[in-house]
């Protein structure tokens, strides 16, 4: 079996294939999966305080898709220090805690208060938040407020710091360049299009929110041509996501020029999915003639 | 939990209203299922998430069947499947009824669709030593039920044409020890008037069915929300904010 | 049957459903249709000169979309004029042009030259091509750019003029506004999504030109969503584009707030898709007691 | 052309290499078809894009039958289509072949799957009063084709383990009137730089089948793209700029 190791500089995976954010819940429910398999595991979005979460209707299916908008519900942070991080501090796979907030502050904040506690491997900041101080406009949209939340988180500890992109933006590789600027370790892309569906019977959103984030082998193309432009706008690791359903899809962003991939709405539909998706590619690694998934040729011309 | 691919062993077509029913030999859920737990289908090709349907009925033999009526993709895939066809099926999956030999008796109440777990309710009732009351409610006649189990059926129309003139609800015989209820939601939240602590299996929309997504919100009175596929489908008709749970889903209609 | 005619103001159409640019030719190769639902057709994309194209592969298929970098092949202005316009003269259903080009100017001359060329019924701007004068930023992507070749096709012509926006913008609401101030007469949402997909054997894009835009059901709740946006952003109307199949779908942009919509992807697969979808809708509004589209209730709060 | 809701009426897997061969009730287009058109196949449930497919035969009785082998979701979905099964048929589509009966004789020159449209071209041919010779080459013998139509048949292997030693374009006999190819882009390259007036037919992806998208771009040498499904798929082989047609399609690959 070729070697499907991953070093991403302050963090070495066992595999490439990681649990994204928010698909996974903390680690905990994932049953029947071979755990040995899981790169890394992203916890769910996690606030300063807890937060009940959007009323249902929550999710909706659309054509190899589904939207979503759970409104990161969750315990608050104290709760996860207390409930899950001593879990998390006897496995093996490493998780990384995905930061939420509506100010840089509360990014920081977060950062700090979670720092050294064992079972914590780093963070990934979720900069598809609103900026509540900047009158809602979203983090991952600016250039300058992503700086400025990634700077932020990066003061407080020495982990790894990784930045999830938002997909809705005309040139992410400014976005990209911005977060490395501020000292983010690797790059995490993408993170869900918003989308709506509408009830017919209802002449309304589908979604209580109205709007959802869309997820799923429907968004795929546009993710793996996001996560390629990020890798070539930048030096330090890009961790592609969005819509990986098989190693085949998996393989398509590593060529592109990912690091390592996160699969999420694929968990749903099999439970199993990332241990699929990493023997996979290392099936195909062998096919081909590779010993290591460091030695997979990538597209990547340089911009 | 166990993740099969299950062949296709039975497929029946029941009643004019059109319910289907299918079997998939699936031993694992078969032996371990109990009342009000489900099965989570995945068609292929077909939608993206799986499907989840209660358990209708379990069988010494090892057969899992479900029942539902083509309303939509995922429905008319099911309904096209063939023996000998194949289909993955997650489960069992969800708290289960509970049961307890002190009720003396207990009512099955359902709604439409909401026959699916009364089988095996009244199988688990019966093994708790309970007497069994089934009341079914439909619009007409002709969407009543033929299949039932326990020691007395009752049934209801809401335009009389056949057994009690009115709801399943208004239809329950009083005296029973106590109420499980599946259907619309909008009749459990009836059930829940009238008896607080009855167990009623409610219906969502599901993202996994496993736990990891939240899709599944459930409001509760405490103002939290919880997990359809983990917590629930099974709550005490008390817990559930009836006004803040969505009441126009697809299973619900029928 | 109900009144499926549409007012846009300086045109009426016979139905709510048309054929979007690119994906109906020149109008001259669709078999099996009935025309008389077809409620417009906008042509493929025209530049002033005949360009060949991009060489193969164009297109590759998705989940439930497809990706293609056609690289708007066709015959230059003249040739439009000479060939179809003619045809087109001779059509009850109107026909619009949809123009492309690589600065405001060459969009200028294209509607100046087009105007008042009998066929002709109006022009819709294409504005996600690369704006060669400004560095190649997409004019779709900045507002000022949008305005400025929306402008300068409004004032070469009194036919409508519609323009058609990009959709990988933070904020679709500034694009639609501006180009509103430049004076379209109505707008169009949305041109495909950038996206990318990978040859795993020949480890590189399977599309020759590497990207290619996504169309189709892929793109449905992202494309309802950017119109939803645009509609309540705007007061002209808003003609919804994207993933349409059937009936169902064209109502959730109509209910979102569209005035119209186009059906693009849907032709490859049921060269009668747009008379289905036009007969859906008419169904959909007699099962609903509606006697007309225009009574159909809309989900549209205002900003 | 047609758009038709056709049954299937028979399914058969051909030799070693595994072969499918699947029959349609498609009555307008059995009559109508030429050699070299195509069929452009809908699956539902399936992808997005109908699968555009030779017109293998086409029978008195109104059958359509295709050659293919499953090799990704579209032809995996009908290899498992039964008879009574229906999917939606487009066509005939495209530019047949065409046939002077002064060539006196035509070699119809066939590589792995490019057998497809060659027991049409045979019919065809033998209408127009020409002498038939089909040489048909393959990897090795498992892969020959078991079933043929003209006057003589010619195999080629590229192993020698049956017939010719070589490719099916080396064992074209010569002083025949006219060639005739279909096959893997690449092979059909070689029948251009031999004989540049052979008429060939063409693999490229195609989004509609019908004209309108413009991505089934065949490069031309006189720097124009044109239309694989509306000018070709059949072409005068000198016309091509092979070079820039791209040769690693899934058909092809067989
Ligand atoms: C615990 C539980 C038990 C159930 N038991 C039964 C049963 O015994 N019998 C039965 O018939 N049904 C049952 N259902 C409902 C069932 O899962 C299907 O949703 C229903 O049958 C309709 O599915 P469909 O695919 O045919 O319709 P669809 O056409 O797919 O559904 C109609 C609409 O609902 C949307 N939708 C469907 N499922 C989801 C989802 N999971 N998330 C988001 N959107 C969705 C679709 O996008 C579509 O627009 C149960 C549901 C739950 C939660
Ligand atoms: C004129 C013509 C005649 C043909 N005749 C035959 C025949 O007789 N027998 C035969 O076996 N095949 C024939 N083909 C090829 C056939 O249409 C299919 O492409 C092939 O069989 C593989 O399809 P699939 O769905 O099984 O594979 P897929 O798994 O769908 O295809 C493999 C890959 O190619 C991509 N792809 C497939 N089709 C398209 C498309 N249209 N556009 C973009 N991407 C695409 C898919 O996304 C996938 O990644 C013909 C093609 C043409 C153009
Ligand atoms: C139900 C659901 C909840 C999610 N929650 C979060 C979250 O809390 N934080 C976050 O950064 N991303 C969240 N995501 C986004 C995923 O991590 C991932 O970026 C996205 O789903 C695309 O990947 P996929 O197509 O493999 O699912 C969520 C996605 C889904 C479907
Ligand atoms: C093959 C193809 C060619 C296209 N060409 C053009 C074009 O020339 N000009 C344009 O404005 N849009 C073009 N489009 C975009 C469509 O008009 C439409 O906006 C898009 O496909 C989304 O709609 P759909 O999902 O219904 O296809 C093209 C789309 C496709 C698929
Ligand atoms: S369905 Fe995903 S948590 Fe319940
Ligand atoms: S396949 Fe669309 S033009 Fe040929």
């Amino acid at each position: 079996m070729p070697d499907l190791g991953v070093d991403l500089g302050n963090l070495k995976l066992g595999g490439p294939v990681l649990a994204a954010s928010g698909t996974f819940g903390y680690g905990t429910d994932v049953p029947l999966l071979d755990r040995a398999k899981v790169g890394a595991i992203v916890s769910k979005g996690i606030f300063l305080r807890p937060r009940p979460g959007n009323a249902p209707v929550r999710i909706a299916e659309t054509p190899s898709g589904m939207l979503n908008a759970i409104g990161l519900q969750g315990p608050g942070v104290e709760a996860l220090i207390r409930d899950y991080c001593p879990l998390w501090a006897q496995w093996e796979v490493p998780v990384l805690v995905n930061l939420n907030g509506e100010s840089a502050d509360e990014y920081g904040e977060l950062a700090a208060r979670l720092d050294g506690v064992p079972g914590v491997a780093g963070f990934e900041i979720n900069i598809s938040c609103p900026n509540v101080e900047q009158g809602g406009i979203y983090f991952g949209n600016d250039p300058r407020a992503a700086a400025e939340v990634t700077a932020a988180v990066r003061r407080r500890t020495q982990l790894p710091v990784w930045v999830k992109l938002t997909p809705m933006v005309p040139d992410i590789g400014v976005i990209a360049r911005a977060c490395v600027g501020a000292g983010a370790d690797a790059l995490c892309a993408v993170n869900t299009f918003v989308g709506m569906a509408i009830d017919l019977r209802e002449r309304r959103p589908r979604l209580a929110f109205k709007t959802g984030g869309l997820s799923g082998p429907a968004i795929r193309p546009l993710a793996v041509h996001l996560a390629h432009q990020a890798a070539r706008a930048v030096s330090i690791p890009v961790i592609g996501i969005g819509g990986i359903m098989c190693a085949e899809d998996a393989l398509e962003f590593l060529i592109a020029g990912c690091a390592a991939v996160q699969v999420g709405t694929a968990t749903f539909v099999d439970p199993r999915a990332i241990a699929r998706v990493h023997d996979g590619i290392g099936e195909y690694l062998e096919r081909s003639g590779l010993a290591t998934l460091a030695g997979l040729p990538r597209y990547l011309p340089r911009d | 939990m166990h993740e099969l691919t299950a062949e296709v062993v039975s497929v029946r077509q029941r009643g004019e209203h059109g319910f289907w029913v299918t079997g998939f030999a699936a031993a694992e859920v078969a032996e371990s299922v109990r009342a009000g737990q489900f099965v989570n289908i995945l068609l292929r090709p077909g939608p993206l998430l799986r499907r989840p349907f209660s358990v209708y009925t379990a069988s010494a033999e090892g057969v899992v069947e479900v029942i539902y009526k083509p309303v939509g993709e995922g429905t008319e895939l099911l309904a096209s499947l063939r023996i000998g066809d194949r289909a993955s099926l997650l489960g069992p999956l969800g708290r289960p009824f509970s049961f307890d030999s002190a009720w003396g008796s207990v009512a099955l109440v359902s709604g439409g669709l909401g026959v699916a777990p009364m089988p095996l309710a009244a199988r688990d009732a019966k093994a708790a030593g309970l007497r069994v009351v089934w009341v079914h409610g439909a619009r007409t006649s002709g969407e009543l039920q033929s299949e039932w189990s326990g020691d007395e059926l009752v049934e209801a129309t809401d335009d009389g044409s056949a057994g009690f003139h009115g709801t399943a609800v208004a239809a329950v015989p009083s005296g029973v020890g106590a109420v499980l209820a599946c259907g619309p939601n909008r009749m459990l939240a009836a059930v829940a008037e009238r008896w607080p602590e009855a167990q009623v299996a409610v219906e969502t929309y599901m993202g996994c069915g496993t736990g990891v997504c939240l899709g599944c919100a459930v409001p509760k009175l405490d103002g939290a929300y919880d997990r359809a596929c983990k917590e629930g489908p099974v709550y005490r008709a008390a817990e559930v904010d009836w006004a803040a749970l969505p009441s126009q889903l697809h299973y619900a209609v029928a």
